[in-house]
């Protein structure tokens, strides 16, 4: 008799990836504020002090950009560095750390010294955080060549991407998102590493492509239940990696399927919906039926209150709109 | 010059002190019940315990001397005189907010009380105290910037940066680092390489020094004298303040890094009761002028609650208002999350 | 007898937009590293501390976090600061205090103070600076509601959007070019501002749109005399600002040529190409013939090789290349 | 341990040191030619003036401690031994260069001479050496990692923060601040509260202190005393050395704002001329010694030189080359401009 997998929420999917990789190999270490004897603002790190002492799990002063070029530097000494900047908002606060150095030592010094980093963190808005703590910033990461961009949207996917992307050489902008700590589900084992640039189907369907990531998978998720209630099948698919992108798999999605709807949080302007469509039009001109839908946060910063907030980021309805209205083109009911 | 606030307190001004400890104490307990019920959201960081070096700041502070502090800044706004049921509003998110409901517990602002507001960024907002100080020598005014923040914040390289400027600029600006010892679950032993925050000011040549931040009068006196220099002598100064934070980080942090024989100490010298210990061994205060004072407080904060709850939403076709200070046109785009 | 107008630099053009709105509004200061006594490192203030003084021309310490914190304070307390970032580089240590403080205040807390300020920076490649300091950032402020964001392409535009941009109440990107500080041509009077929001066409063509901006407008036009003399006729546009961004004259455009390319010197993924190209998609979808074309610079660091550096930046003949792939698609030959 | 140099340099120690003073010299001054033959593009930053700091601060390390570097580091290339001719060859950008031509003059890397760059971003580097100090504890190592920025480059926060990292961590670190009092155009009286720059190091309990940067083996001796105390004792240490460009900010800078007296000033204690004299004094080095030396550098540089120019061109089909260390497949889509 076999037993169904544990289930296990996001959150200790992570925290697995980081003690088995951490268990594995001794150059990895995690550095932070809080998170060591506090277990992390997010309890990603819960325990692992205990386990693996202070030289490893090491909580710092709120001092972003300094231990993130800390983290940049121990990398070129040949360490496995594993930063967590709290939120992805306090990345601003060290993005020339990111940008002018992790990104660009390889190439810049002709290849001499990889930068094998991970830069841990979450971000996203729904909890009423206002407008300097909502963040959705992976457009801004993606833009720039040298780094990786991963997005992970269920417990196996943090888990896996987290685990290649410790035992990668480039700098890994690891992008969690604050909404699925709790979320549970299956995940891999101690070798399930999962490659990065492999997006997956996460439905199948017929009538439209919905490209979604993080949380916004859960969100397209939710609307193809309410369109399938209507007989409308969308196929939703998320990228999990935006560097490496696999393109291959979005474009013969929407080559089946004639339409697209790309789901994003951050804002709409050179985006990640942005970006996408772009690619996509590139790839299927010829085989749209409809004009590719962005469904992003609204173009302001983000307010507190609850019912503005709820309205300024993508809801299940919204992709349902954006799915209908590509459909209307050519199903005009 | 002559109208700041005199270092020493008239029994007038310690009574206003004490009452308006009473004030932010008690609308903390009360922001916290309304946190419990549901009915705030997002982050809620309480003061408690700090209202001496709160209010002995301001108390130090004219009017219109500009002030910013951090998300944890009830207290300030309440120091500064705003009103607290337009706080209050602002915290439960209702359109009758200090800020219309955009800006919740994390950015109170009082642009009329010259409290330029909290900020959630750790040390984001001190260099914007520098450029308002600079605004107020530039146009050549009196007023003294003032900026308050912890001593996590101290490690962020800006606020050296702006310890830098001010002491090359002679800028009139107070640094007030409130050093409650933490830094969300992080003591200041495991953050910071010395233990004092001072002295790095002081190597930007900025006359600075610590008190003791649970004793209301110390601090007063404290940040007038600092206040003095920057007014009058045209220089910098910082003040480090000793406190404790009597609740976790915020709301959601079950506190359980610090032992409760280290927070019952901090606690044995709870400001209010000192300050009222004080008042009432002056005679500046009865025990019935305390207890009416207390009931006056509570109803002022029961009733703060109370129209807060009462408060309109905010309408949900101006989500896209105040992007801009001077929109382009009715573009309605900003709302829109569907495109096209 | 009418004379021609005098023409003059790019720099100065922004000079005697610096000169007139200082002399205009004693509001008006500068503040930037070596602005002063060194007379900027363009030499774009030229002149500016002796016509000034001290107070309004401020030659700082090198902080760009702090100064451009201390320029969003004075522009609460009423003041309009001019903030030079010696180049957009260095904007990156100051992305912070733009993001999470500049575009945020006046949303954040209700309208109650605006926040108008200008911060000035060069950017591009084209130099041989190599990787950390030829960037080309103008989508990571797009990206942001709260900022607006202006691209000058001729001394004309550089001095009436710049005088613009310090009248407005609204914190301004005003990205100039490093290429372009020698470019001549006439400027416009005292009075004559140029609003924001406002496409000009810089060539009339009918047979394909392209949408250039700063340095590559020129880059453009040097592509469409290439073309013309193959007889085709490009319309190049140059939005002159991406927020706000005038949709409304660069779909007109597209329109009527039924092709478009996008033409920018910053990196592709999340780009300004991507973010033109997916509003044009949105407004042209039925019109376009051919699937819009964007030539952006190379997805790596900037090299120092002066030959990998030309080939890592927009060319007139990538512009050529990818107006012929669009016509292609009607007019194989 | 023992392998450190000692303080006092032994005469072929001492030979040495005045042979790579004489090398960074004459090989900045052929770069200098180089670029006003438009063959080396971008920036060209020289230290000339600055070979006492150099040398001095590099003949006080191991080979083995890290060290970076800003975008002025030519010299630094030079004391740790990197072929010059690899030096030239990436400065005009060709494919034998020692970062391939893709750095150029400002970002120069000897990995195998634990030289981790230059770097252009002022204060940037700092906290990659206090990573690269990092590892070397973490791992048991002995080595101290060393960095040197401007007394322009002390103002920036992340330095700051640095310091503090490097006192609560006992890092071996030793951070070195060249301070040649002028940020590009800005002097120090300009752009800092105060001229002094090592007792910022000194608020973080960082052992700290400044020497003559003109005087090379003072600077070898005060560097090698930080060295010790970040490799015996674990601890952090900051010396600023006092120095002089001679040169403007790069050669794209004309130099108008210094004044010539206070440059003749300086020039009259240059380095190499009252290096000479202590090794002629002292009998170390005779007249000829020195001219032979002299002629072996011209020669080195000459050659260098030929054949930086006769190096080949980067093929452009390697634009995308590196961009990863792990690519993920052949994608050519980073080296194509036009999409799709
Ligand atoms: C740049 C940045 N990093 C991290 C955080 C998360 N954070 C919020 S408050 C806080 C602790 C700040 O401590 P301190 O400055 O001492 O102020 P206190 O909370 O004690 O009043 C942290 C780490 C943040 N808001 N901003
Ligand atoms: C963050 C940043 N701001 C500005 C610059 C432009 N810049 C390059 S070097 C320099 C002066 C640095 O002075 P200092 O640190 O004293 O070093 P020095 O050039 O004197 O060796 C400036 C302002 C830069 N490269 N990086
Ligand atoms: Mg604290
Ligand atoms: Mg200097």
């Amino acid at each position: 008799m076999s037993t169904a997998p544990a289930e296990v929420t996001y959150r200790d999917a992570l925290n697995q990836a980081l003690r088995e990789e951490m268990a594995r190999d001794e150059s990895v270490f995690l550095m932070g504020e809080d998170i060591g004897h506090f277990d992390g603002a997010f309890k990603v790190t819960r325990g692992l002090l205990k386990e693996f002492g202070e030289q490893r799990v090491v909580d710092t002063p709120i001092t972003e950009a300094g231990f993130t070029g800390l983290g940049i530097g121990a990398a070129m000494a040949g360490l496995r560095p594993v930063i967590e900047i709290m939120t992805v908002n306090f990345a601003l606060v060290a993005m020339d750390q990111i940008v002018s150095n992790a990104s660009k030592i390889h190439y810049m010094f002709g290849g001499q010294v990889p930068v094998p980093m991970v830069i841990r963190m979450p971000g996203g808005a729904g909890h009423q955080l206002s407008a300097q703590h909502s963040h959705s910033l992976e457009a801004m990461f993606t833009h720039v060549p040298g780094l990786k961009v991963v997005v992970p949207a269920t417990p196996e996917d943090a888990k896996g991407l987290l685990k290649t992307a410790i035992r990668d050489d480039d700098p890994v902008i690891f992008l969690e998102s604050e909404g699925l700590y709790g979320k549970k589900g299956p995940v891999g084992g101690e070798d399930d590493l999962i490659p990065f640039g492999q997006a997956v189907v996460r439905r199948p369907g017929r009538d439209c492509t919905v490209i979604a990531h993080s949380r916004m998978v859960w969100v397209a998720l939710a609307a193809a239940e309410q369109l399938a209630a209507q007989g409308i099948e969308i196929e939703v698919i998320d990228p999990r990696t935006f560097r490496p992108l696999d393109l291959d798999t979005l474009a013969a999605s929407v080559a089946r399927t004639s339409r697209a709807v790309v789901v994003d949080e951050g804002w709409p302007e050179c985006g990640i919906a942005a970006g996408l469509a772009a690619h996509l039009y590139d790839a299927c001109f010829d085989m749209l039926d409809a004009p590719i839908r962005r469904v992003n946060a609204a173009d302001v910063p983000m307010p507190y209150a609850k019912n503005l907030e709820q309205a300024a980021i993508p809801q299940p309805h919204d992709v349902v709109a954006a799915v209908m209205a590509t459909l209307a083109r050519e199903v005009p009911r | 010059m002559s109208t700041s606030p005199a270092p020493l307190a008239s029994p007038d001004e310690m009574r206003d002190m004490f009452r308006t400890m009473t004030l932010i104490r008690r609308f903390e307990e009360k922001a916290s019940e309304e946190y419990m019920a549901g009915r705030i959201g997002g982050f809620l960081h309480l003061a408690i315990g700090e209202e001496a070096a709160i209010v002995g700041t301001v108390s130090a502070l004219r009017p219109d001397d500009p002030l910013t502090s951090t998300y944890r800044e009830h207290g300030q706004a309440l120091a500064r005189g705003s009103d607290p049921r337009a706080i209050m509003a602002e915290l439960l998110g209702r359109a009758t907010g200090i800020c219309g409901g955009r800006g919740g517990s994390m950015h109170l602002m009082d642009l009329g009380r010259s409290f330029y507001g909290g900020y959630g960024i750790v040390g984001g907002a001190v260099p914007l105290a520098v450029g308002l100080a600079w605004a107020a020598k530039y146009r050549g005014g009196d007023q003294v910037a003032v900026t308050m923040f912890g001593e996590g914040a101290a490690n962020q390289g800006v606020v050296s940066e702006c310890f830098n400027m001010a002491g090359l600029w002679d800028l009139p600006i107070v640094f007030l680092i409130l050093n409650n010892q933490y830094g969300m679950g992080t003591p200041v032993e495991r953050a910071a390489a010395v233990d004092d925050f001072f002295p790095r000011a002081a190597a930007y040549d900025i006359e600075s020094w610590k008190v003791d931040g649970m004793d209301v009068l110390g601090v007063r006196a404290a940040v007038s004298e600092a206040a003095r220099l920057a007014r009058e002598d045209g220089r910098p100064a910082c003040v480090e303040l000793l406190a404790y934070r009597y609740k976790g980080h915020s709301m959601s942090d079950p506190d359980t890094v610090r032992s409760s024989e280290e927070k019952e100490r901090w606690q044995a010298r709870d400001p209010l009761v000192t300050f009222e210990r004080v008042l009432l061994g002056e005679g500046i205060m009865g025990a019935d002028d305390i207890a009416a004072m207390r009931t006056e407080v509570q109803q002022v904060v029961d009733d703060a609650a109370a129209y807060a709850e009462q408060g309109p939403e905010v309408p949900v076709a101006e989500l896209a208002r105040n992007v801009y200070a001077q929109p382009w046109n009715d573009d309605p785009r900003g709302s829109a999350l569907v495109r096209p």
